[in-house]
């Protein structure tokens, strides 16, 4: 197969695409960061970028930070401050325009699991009980997803990351659906959209259900349905996702010059 | 100039620690800034069954929950950022030794105020809705949770919202830049919540790459960001977050990261660790030999390197601090 | 580099500001750091039925007051420290003309970091159980009031404390030493709740006695409390909290801050302060000829000076700036 | 008459001595300033003081300070924080030892009115109106007062400025008296002494009611009680100040170098 990019190139790109110019935005570290950087350096030159550490103004230099307050990033900072300041002041305040998290498991109303798997098909039941496999926590995602305007979730297309109910809310979605957000008081407005390796699944404005809105060259329908764990539904309107241009890709591998989403 | 509060990290280990105490530390993300070899020492006189109040998880509750010297944690994040999952940390809590009570990197650094303005609760915007406001590892049948994240009903709106539990911790070990021998101290870097966690913590010890003289701390006053009257002791230690990093003085060692994570993924694995990297040291020379002075070298020579050097002027020599 | 966000004192106070909004400034203590040029501004643009939020009066509060510009205010202390009582506040307030809500210095501090951080309400140890929770000047008929400092219940303990009102001002002028062309900032001196007041307040201008150039702040990025992206817009005025103070910039004129209190003690004083101290200069030139060029030099000289010695180097010419 | 120092130098040097070595203490500006930096030159030379501003390890240069973050202050200080830090983190939490305050008017159970004087024999009513003459406002004393393991009030000592009951409380005392701190919710213990310009005051343990302790060597029970606007009681074992000592005197004299004090 000659694709023009990795999946997850594809997928980094995709979710830039998601972020506009002058937006104030906050990113994880990882694939998050390369995203929002690869934005940046294409279509919003203007997108002022933060850290969950209060880090402002920075771009990273030397490829990949490491994390978030690595040197990689703070080499070429204006502002150092603090989470209760990047987290709080200008994200669950409500500030925030747009942040972008991961996940190893979501389901069909954007809630994310990155706290861990059980075993018994997943279900915790009424008593808490330590994960067959511990993953990271919510970190920073939580307060992304409880603040932000609204939240780009990034994830690899794969079944059993998508499940119709997540094990562990880490990071709220839509919840149950509807205006549930609205109803238990979460002031941000969840999240627009889950980007994945395969594609790009939007909320239904009404249920808050995540429906299949494009694909990309390389994938389908099919595909798609066929690595997701619910029975997910086709959005009206969608359709294949174009590709990288010339100018995006090289902008993305100018940001990831250590080929970080090259490696598979 | 020196002593001032200046002691060795074995006596501030033994002077302010005790089996079964609320130990905070971290307090920076999880590859750098962290107090680590201050959690090192405490391995070395034996300390166990500790309460771990980490707004992060580090290389430091990595490892201190590999050797199984702590029963219960709290935390925002229990990963290592692009360095994976801890093992020693996860191996912990899968096996139920160590119970992980989940918080949010906002939540956590909230709490922390709270404890610091002695407040008895914490508006939450944040957490609420999720897991983990219903599920408390510290009260597991409490399900769903109303001890942990109770609600509050705000006065103006009547409308309700979480309510976090401040925190207090018994003892905060800080990993700062540079410190000058009264306890003020400059951070480089972000803070992260450890300007918080100065003014929450019941005892205060700085962990400092270096000690200046006190005439830096009249230079920049705005820098020193954690002033005498809250700490209680100094230690001077260069490298003390390694193989963490600490901006301006020394970058990660992705080698070491990589090494110690995988070593603390199995028994067999932390005790060769512990062997070769926390008993096998006697002093400051013998842990820069460990590290390698090569390394060191290269390690010292980062992009960050130029933040350092506004104070360099003011450092005091080794020689001094004895 | 310029003009980034730089634009001029009047553009400022043009495009930001109107009749009947909450605008907060001041934001340090009475004699220092207060971006007075800008409430000066206000006076000369005919701003009126301004609802002030100043965390401490300043000579700023005290002039806008004098002028009868103010209708409604807010803060924690109202004099100016060794100065004595703030005539121009006192009369407006005496004769009714002004409302003046009561708080305390911390629970002004902690509205604007409610406001920052979004809650709908703020924990209060402080000001409970005093005539600040139970007297309302907003709310004359509200006694003992319920409106201002309502209890709130502690979910943990079951006890009442109280609950303070968030401050989310329409416009914060702040007072800065340094900033660049971006909005990045550097405070010298106390922050005192400049930080807070500039992720509380919807649009945020600065007012820098000195601009430096961006490479200052990359040197220096744990001094820029206020980063660029939550400023809108850069004023530069030197000696813009003159007849206050500027640590490392400029020294309290004390000759003049007596001369002005006196002044607006009485209708005729404010009438001819105004004239001779707001509306008679037309660009920084003449402002600086009105404080008098020698007071410039010998204020300058200040035992602070030295604070501003490290940022020197960067600070950019009056002719790159227009 | 041929005193050894003026009131307000006597009034300075006493509440100096309330202060002991090692205390973390908060001074306002002005007469408090100098009393807490004398018992710093003189006998607490480890005291840890802070200003409202959260400026630390400051001692003023050049004679008294304007205000809490002027530069006579702001020239030597290690740190420079901020309110929320200073009258938050460390006086309101209960971690502040002693603090000193002024009061334009003060009552039998320690509270005082920094707000304003009002006509009608000083009761405002039911209604809020504004005062006949408006003062200061609480500024930073109430967080001391609320807050503070204990305070000293400093007041020149005048029948209008010591009342049965103050107008309005801008800084709390012991309220009612008795436990009506504990009631209300306050964490700090409340005013320990009443500093004067004639003498001394300390609240009764058990009704909390101030009591004359002692006067000084130019003052006298009768002058005093003549100068207070309630009928003062006399404490067991009150009895004369000790005279400020040469060393004491030099001490203050040193820190007054503009001789603020020494002025009426």
């Amino acid at each position: 197969m000659t694709r023009p990019c990795t999946r997850q190139e594809m997928m980094a790109i995709a979710t830039g695409r998601e972020i506009r110019d002058g937006e104030l935005a906050i990113f994880g570290v990882g694939l998050s960061m390369l995203a929002g950087f690869f934005a940046q350096a294409h279509h919003a030159p203007g997108v002022r970028a933060m850290t969950e550490g209060g880090v402002y103004g920075a771009t990273p230099v030397g490829g990949l930070p490491w994390g978030i307050e690595c040197n990689r990033i703070s080499a070429n900072a204006t502002s150092f401050t603090s989470a209760i300041d990047a987290l709080g002041c200008l994200v669950a305040s409500g500030r925030c325009d747009v942040g972008v998290i991961g996940a190893a498991q979501v389901d069909k109303y954007g809630n994310v699991n990155t706290t861990g798997v059980w075993d018994q098909g997943g279900v915790i039941g009424t008593r808490y009980r330590p994960p067959k496999t511990r993953l990271n926590g919510a970190g920073g995602a939580n307060d992304i997803a409880s603040g932000a305007k609204r939240f780009i979730i990034m994830v690899a297309h794969e079944p059993k990351r998508f499940a119709e109910r997540v094990s562990y809310i880490s990071s709220p979605g839509y919840l149950e659906g509807g205006d549930a957000r609205t109803r238990h008081g979460l002031r941000g407005g969840g999240p627009s959209a889950i980007v994945t390796t395969l594609g790009i699944l939007r909320p239904d404005p009404e249920t808050r259900e995540f429906q299949l809105d494009g694909w990309y060259s390389f994938s389908s329908i099919a595909d798609i349905r066929a690595n997701t764990g619910w029975d997910l539904k086709i959005a009206p309107g969608a359709q294949e996702i174009p590709e990288p241009s010339v100018a995006e890709l090289a902008a993305l591998r100018r940001v990831d010059e250590t080929g970080a989403l090259r490696k598979n | 100039m020196p002593p001032g509060k200046l002691i060795s990290l074995a006596e501030a280990v033994g002077r302010t620690s005790w089996d079964g105490m609320q130990y905070a530390s971290g307090a920076a993300l999880p590859v750098g800034s962290d107090a680590i070899v201050f959690g090192r020492e405490l391995l070395r006189q034996g300390r166990k069954d500790l309460h771990a109040i980490f707004h992060c998880n580090s290389q430091q509750l990595n490892l201190l929950a590999a050797a199984g010297a702590v029963s219960r944690a709290e935390c925002g994040f229990s990963g290592l950022e692009v360095f994976g999952f801890a093992n020693g940390l996860r191996r912990a809590v899968e096996s139920g030794r160590l119970a992980l009570e989940d918080y949010s990197n906002l939540s956590m650094a909230l709490r922390l105020l709270g404890g610091a303005l002695g407040w008895p609760f914490v508006p939450a915007t944040v957490n609420i809705a999720s897991d983990i406001q219903a599920r408390s590892a510290f009260a597991p049948d409490d399900y769903p949770s109303r001890s942990k994240i109770p609600t509050v009903t705000d006065p103006f709106s009547g409308r309700e919202i979480g309510a976090l539990p401040p925190l207090v911790p018994d003892l905060a070990a800080i990993h700062v830049s540079l410190a000058d021998p009264l306890g003020n101290a400059i951070m480089l870097g972000t803070e992260w919540s450890r300007f918080e966690l100065s003014r929450a913590a019941k005892r205060v010890v700085l962990i400092a790459d270096a000690i200046v003289d006190t005439a830096c701390m009249r230079q920049y006053p705005n820098l020193v960001r954690i002033p005498d009257l809250v700490v209680e002791a100094v230690v001077w230690w260069p490298f003390a977050a390694w193989p963490q990093s600490s901006p301006g003085l020394y970058d990660v060692d992705e080698e070491h990261m990589k090494l110690m994570n995988l070593a603390l993924a199995t028994e067999d694995g932390t005790a060769a660790y512990l062997r070769d990297y926390v008993e096998s040291y006697s002093d400051i020379d013998t842990y820069l030999d460990l590290i390698g002075r090569d390394k060191v070298a290269s390690l010292s020579q980062g992009p960050t390197s130029f933040l350092l050097d506004p104070y360099r002027q003011w450092i005091l020599p080794a020689e001094a601090l004895s």
